[in-house]
């Protein structure tokens, strides 16, 4: 196994578009690491990215921010910007794994390991952030829901990869949340997750809203019909149920290890429900 | 297999080694450089107790391959006590009976080093989820909080 | 309650713990943390499938690899020369014929580095002819299922079975007539109950270094709670005589049970032996889980009658236990345990000891009491209710007293059950208010506690201290009560007491580590050794004083004349006779080797609050309080923290914690990240009371502690869910989807 | 003469008596007679088991002394976590 740390993202793309065999890319390395180590994957090169200055900077950009593939969950969660414009996303970050964790592992990383489970993408997927896929044949905008095209599986090419991922601006009176069940407080992964982000107008009616759900379907899935739910309404009781009923609609899940289909489906709505309820007065709040 | 030489520094001494492209630093740290005091009890970052500080963050070693370390510094459970004097951590444990096997005991006090360097004055619930990534199966927990939190509170008092 | 008459100066108080600078600051010598000149890599090959016939393992292309050093297979053990008790364990360390479970170890390789030791290992050719298996105990027990061993009859049965079957051992235990009990009863209550198997989850994975020399002597270093046992079993093993290995125990980084036996040790022993070089192993925690001994998964029935005024007036239970791959259940313990806390005129239970394609069951903490308890004592908590009784009132006023007869025969001398009851019902936790969607449970449990072979040696040091030596690895804190034993026993002060844990050349048998026996008899032991010592040293003083040794006698940490008639002399200190050693005889010490008997069984009733969220059926463990008898606690703050970490551990299996299998008999969870052990912030404080009912068998009133802990919380959990969540729970563990559905199966039905 | 408890299942293999009655100063006489009065029950004293004096239990003790003032019950072997 070879292993490059290069420091541009030129040299990083060279790398992947010479290499035949089997390439990781190492952000954080909290899953690639545990997937050496099983023997689950054997790669032929491994290319640290974290040397990558761009990579590591979250930057500000037409009133959203540009967070570099490379950036940990512990130095997001410390970005006062980024905490105050999508508070749901950055507590999304947060609950993957532990402090420990956090001092390595990437939003980005979780977006293309393509977990159907990952915390932060139903956040991401709600906030309506964009993905900056660049390759050998330059870059492209896309939106984060596209990367992952089923359990383990991108939508990358080869010698491409995320270069970084974009969290857009958001109106005034809007907000998001992201909540998970888990059996434990910490430690665990999503057994479900919901991600809301919403946008009212003065008279506090939704006039925006988008859901994700994670770990009840291959993919973490963005439910229309749960955004509509809530799109014209006050979010008051009769909204969140339908919202709650859409959600559990939606959940398409398996029994596994982690949870049963009836649990997930039930937990899907109940957790849409309150994680709306949160983005509701985080947006009072603005 | 060909292995790469690193450069790095560890509890501030310089140190070279050569390590395999797939040695994480937690066997380069126990098996190369003998620092054992960072434990293996999982080997997928589930049990804290490899918990090591790479360049300032708290991170588990076996997360981390050996190649990465060039030109990083790295802070073991080794360099933790100056001299003969243990840290304040290290004797809250002692008097609190914070330990029983001890096995947890270096990853538990490198992590909460570094939540005490971070916030010198947590409360219970924030030690406990900052210390949810270090398993522990002797004490239930309960010593070692005790602890912490007796250690912040003389460490505040000192500062 | 239950004071000791005697006043203690040095027990009972909250030193430092000798070997605690060593920990905390990461230089204690752990498993995996030793190792030799010239050492090669040992590895394991293991079976993916849960039941599989070995038609033939072909290693020549592994041992063909350069840096390949030895290769190991179950042939490579000679078993005509095993001695038949160990014939199981041999084949559990390496598979033979047959692999019973996936993660079975079928073949093992030493080699220059880790690299190249996984390279070999999959150029070992295993040829498996896959076979139908079975993980669930109430499957295994059925007639058409598969079968584990062609020759298992099931044991103690009276007539003898003619087919063979995955039941290998057959138990009843009580007395009295059951049917004219039940006849007695007011009110009957019957359940069934499951639980999950569970692992010990030590934090520390099995690891040795193992240094076979040309001329047939070895040296092996391992985590152990017992390292006169894996001697003796590795020699066994490997046909070699017990005084040429030599084994030292190194730090243990948690047993709970799980290091009671050996997995990788003889192998290494080989390795070495083949490579002709030292060779250490270090188990993954995927192997750990996979191949080491979790506990029982079970299947019971309880039924229990009392009459209206809330008198038990018969218990039964059922217990099928399995055992995993050569049924080594505790079902036996679980049976004797289950009503041991009450006083019962008729009382029946019965255990079936399952095989099933899982791993060699070994012990955990109280082995199979925590189950029967759960059962037990959620019939119990259902019972006070239907009565409208008081909970605490209802097990005081049928518990278990001095004069009682145990539910598993011999009659209670001092026991402390109705103390912990009493203190529990005083206690404030008991008191406080509810809130919405919460519960509070109560549960007691049982557990025997044991003695058994211990050798300790005390040396007198001229300057006036002390070494302890004892062959009893410190699992937890053991060298502190040592020292404190000592200290109280010799007068002298506990910073001048060193305990060290000797290997096994160094002093005579040790018992493993179990049992919560250590501070009981390695203690037992020390004080004996110390009452030789110090009648060493009274000589000594009569000889330097010139008169009779009768003469003389040992009070406060001194010798002295005896009385008046004696002769007038000055008491000679301690140090003083010690630094004199040289010209009165040569080295003070003393000895004691001893079969300790006299272990005093162990009560405990724990309390638990609750909150069960209705919409996902997450339980969260609001406020926890553990009262138990620890006879005397010698060290309190290892006391209380045996008590935490049981109590902690029973949570986990109460709520989470399970070995999850897939229709292919593969483990699904085989890391922590799966297994979900409690971490900080599940948790709340735990709350300890200590109770000191003196054991008479102890000069100092010692109980073991260790165990009861785990006995009593899944009970007390399950009382206190099933109250919150207005539905019994009878099965573990109680996880949210099933805590939901039982819930939703209520609200519906 | 003592008496002695057996357990259930042990009883059952010994002609379904649960309280036998044998000539033994200590327990190595005790076992050694149980084993030879009722075969049935030899496997299983082999194997290992626990002897209960006066509610003390004993492993491997053949000279601890019993007489017919003394509880005395034969046992699974007592073995722990």
């Amino acid at each position: 196994m070879r292993f490059e740390a290069p420091t541009s993202l030129n040299a990083a793309i060279e790398l992947l578009e010479n290499e035949a065999g089997v390439v990781r890319i190492l952000a954080g390395g909290t899953d690639v690491l545990v997937q050496l180590r099983s023997g689950q994957v054997e790669p032929d090169l491994i290319v640290d990215i974290k040397r990558i200055e761009a990579m590591q900077t979250i930057t500000e950009e037409d009133g959203g921010f540009r967070i570099g593939a490379a950036v940990c969950g512990a130095e997001l969660g410390g970005h006062a910007g980024v905490c105050k414009l999508w508070p749901g996303v950055v507590e999304a970050v947060e609950l993957i794994g532990s402090t420990q964790v956090q001092g390595r592992a990437t939003m980005v990383g979780n977006l293309c390991n393509a977990s159907p489970a990952a915390d932060s993408v139903p956040a991401m997927v709600a906030a309506g952030a964009t993905a900056r896929v660049t390759g050998p044949e330059g870059s492209r905008d896309i939106p984060v829901e596209k990367i992952a095209t089923g359990p383990g599986q991108t939508s990358l090419g080869r010698a491409e990869l995320v270069e970084s991922v974009y969290l857009p601006a958001r109106g005034v009176h809007s907000s998001d949340a992201y909540l998970r069940f888990i059996p434990r407080t910490e430690m665990d992964i999503a057994v479900v997750g919901a991600g809301i982000s919403i946008e009212m107008d003065g008279n506090g009616i939704c006039t925006h809203a988008r859901v994700a759900l994670g770990a009840v379907g291959p993919r973490v899935m963005l439910v229309e019909d749960a955004a509509t739910a809530l799109i014209g309404t006050s979010i008051d009781e009769a909204a969140l149920e339908a919202l709650a009923q859409a959600a559990s609609s939606a959940a398409t899940p398996i029994d596994d290890k982690r949870g049963t289909v009836d649990f997930r489906i039930k937990v899907a709505g109940v957790l849409a429900r309150r994680a709306a309820i949160i983005a509701v007065q985080r947006s009072r709040v603005d | 297999m060909t292995q790469t030489h690193v450069s790095t520094t560890i509890n501030g001494d310089k140190v070279e080694y050569l390590c395999e492209t797939d040695e994480t630093l937690l066997d380069v740290l126990r098996d190369t450089l003998s620092l054992t005091g960072s434990k293996e009890g999982c080997g997928s970052g589930d049990c804290g107790a490899c918990s090591v500080m790479l360049d300032g963050r708290l991170v588990c070693a076996c997360l981390v391959l050996g190649v990465e370390a060039q030109d990083r510094k790295i802070e073991t459970i080794e360099g933790m006590a100056s001299g003969d004097e243990l840290h304040p951590l290290q004797q809250k444990f002692l008097e609190h009976a914070a330990l029983q096997c001890g096995i947890c005991t270096p990853g538990f006090l490198v992590a909460a080093k570094a939540l005490l360097d971070e916030n010198p004055d947590p409360t219970e619930t924030e030690v406990r989820y900052w210390l949810a990534g270090n398993l522990c199966r002797c004490t239930g927990y309960d010593k070692i909080i005790r602890a912490v939190m007796d250690a912040a509170t003389e460490m505040r008092g000192q500062a | 309650m239950g004071k000791q008459d005697r006043d203690f100066k040095a027990v009972g108080t909250r030193p430092l713990r000798p070997d605690g600078v060593e920990k905390v600051t990461g230089r204690a010598k752990f498993g995996a943390d030793l190792s030799a000149p010239g050492m090669l890599v040992g590895r394991f090959l293991r079976s993916p499938h849960a039941h599989a016939r070995i038609r033939s393992i072909d290693t020549s292309k592994a041992a063909a690899l350069p840096g390949v050093k030895a290769v190991v297979t179950g042939d490579s053990f000679d078993i005509t020369k095993v001695s038949s008790g160990n014939h199981d364990t041999l084949a559990n360390v390496m598979a033979r014929d047959k692999a019973l479970y996936e993660g079975h170890a079928v073949a093992a390789i030493a080699a220059i580095s880790v690299s190249i030791a996984r390279k070999a290992l999959k150029l070992i050719e295993v040829d498996y002819e896959v076979l139908p298996h079975v993980t669930d105990v109430d499957e295994a027990m059925a007639a058409d299922a598969p079968l584990l061993h062609e020759n298992m009859f099931t044991a103690n049965l009276t007539p003898k079975p003619t087919k063979p079957s995955n039941i290998a051992n057959f138990y009843e235990f009580g007395h009295g007539d059951i049917e004219a009990g039940f006849a007695k009863a007011d009110v009957i209550i019957e359940r069934s109950f499951k639980t999950a198997a569970t692992h010990q989850g030590y934090i520390e994975p099995h690891a040795c270094l193992a240094n076979m020399t040309q001329d047939g002597q070895g040296e092996l270093w391992c985590c152990t709670q017992g390292h006169f046992m894996v001697r003796n079993v590795c020699a066994d093993l490997m046909g070699m005589e017990i005084s040429k290995l030599r084994v030292t125990a190194s730090e243990i980084g948690g047993g709970f049970g799980g290091k009671t036996t050996v997995f990788i040790d003889p192998v290494a022993l080989m390795l070495s032996k083949l490579a002709g070089k030292p060779v250490k192993i270090v188990m993954s925690r995927e192997e750990v889980f996979k191949a080491s001994g979790p506990t029982s998964s079970t299947s019971m029935r309880i039924k229990i009658g009392a009459t209206n005024d809330g008198r038990l007036t018969a218990c039964e239970g059922e217990f099928n236990y399995q055992g995993g791959a050569y049924a080594d259940s505790p079902v036996q313990f679980g049976a004797m345990s289950a009503f041991a806390c009450y006083d019962l005129e008729h009382v029946k239970t019965v255990g079936y000891d399952v095989a099933a394609n899982r791993p060699k069951n070994v012990a955990y903490r109280a082995p199979g009491a925590p189950m029967a308890a759960f059962a037990v004592e959620s019939v119990m908590a259902e019972m006070a209710d239907r009565l409208g009784l008081d909970q605490l009132e209802f097990r005081l006023k049928n518990a278990a007293t001095e004069g009682t007869r145990s539910s598993y025969g011999p009659t209670y001398n001092s026991v402390g059950l109705t103390e912990t009851i009493k203190a529990a019902q005083s206690h404030d936790h008991y008191s406080a208010p509810l809130g919405a969607n919460q519960g509070r449970g109560i549960a007691s449990g049982f557990w025997f506690n044991f003695g058994g072979q211990t050798a300790v040696s005390l040396n007198v040091q001229e300057d006036g201290t002390v070494n302890v030596t004892v062959g009893t690895p410190d699992i937890g804190g053991s060298r502190a009560s040592m020292g404190l034993m000592v200290a109280e026993e010799l007068g002298i002060e506990y910073d001048n007491i060193r305990c060290i844990i000797a290997d096994t050349s160094s002093l005579g048998y040790n018992d493993v580590t179990d049992g919560s026996r250590t501070t009981f008899s390695s203690g037992l032991a020390l004080i004996n050794a110390a009452k030789d010592a110090k009648a060493k040293m009274c000589a000594r003083a009569a000889r330097i004083w010139d008169i009779p040794a009768e003469a003389v006698e040992w009070k406060d940490g001194c010798v002295q004349p005896a009385g008046a008639n004696a002769g007038e002399f000055e008491p000679m200190s301690f140090a003083e006779i010690a630094a004199n050693a040289d010209n009165t005889g040569g080295p003070i010490a003393g000895h004691h080797e001893i079969n300790a008997s006299g272990a005093g069984v162990s009560f405990g009733t724990h309390m638990v609050d609750v909150e069960v969220d209705p919409d996902t059926g997450y339980v969260k463990i609001l406020r926890y309080t553990v009262v138990q008898d620890a006879g005397k606690a010698v060290h309190p703050a290892y006391v209380e923290g045996q008590y935490q970490g049981g109590a902690v551990q029973g949570i986990g299996w109460a709520l989470n914690e399970e070995y999850i299998y897939g229709e292919d008999g593969r483990l699904q969870n085989a890391g922590f990240l799966d297994y979900r052990m409690p971490v900080a912030s599940d948790l709340p404080m735990i709350d300890t009371v200590i109770v000191e009912v003196p054991n008479p068998g102890h000069p100092y009133g010692v109980r073991g502690v260790g165990e009861t802990s785990i006995v009593p919380p899944m009970a007390a959990i399950a009382n206190a869910v099933s109250q919150a969540a207005g539905v019994r729970m009878t099965e573990l563990p109680m996880s949210p989807p099933r805590v939901l559905k039982a819930m939703d199966d209520a609200k519906g039905g | 003469m003592v008496k002695v408890m057996l357990w259930g299942s042990l009883a059952a293999l010994a002609e379904g008596k649960p309280e036998l009655e044998i000539e033994a100063k200590n327990i190595k006489q005790l076992l050694q007679r149980l084993a030879e009065d009722h075969p049935g029950l030899k496997p299983v004293l082999e194997k290992g088991v626990s002897v209960s004096i006066d509610g003390m239990m004993y492993n491997d003790a053949w000279f601890e002394e019993i007489s017919s003032e003394n509880e005395i019950c034969i046992l699974p072997r007592i073995e722990g976590g």
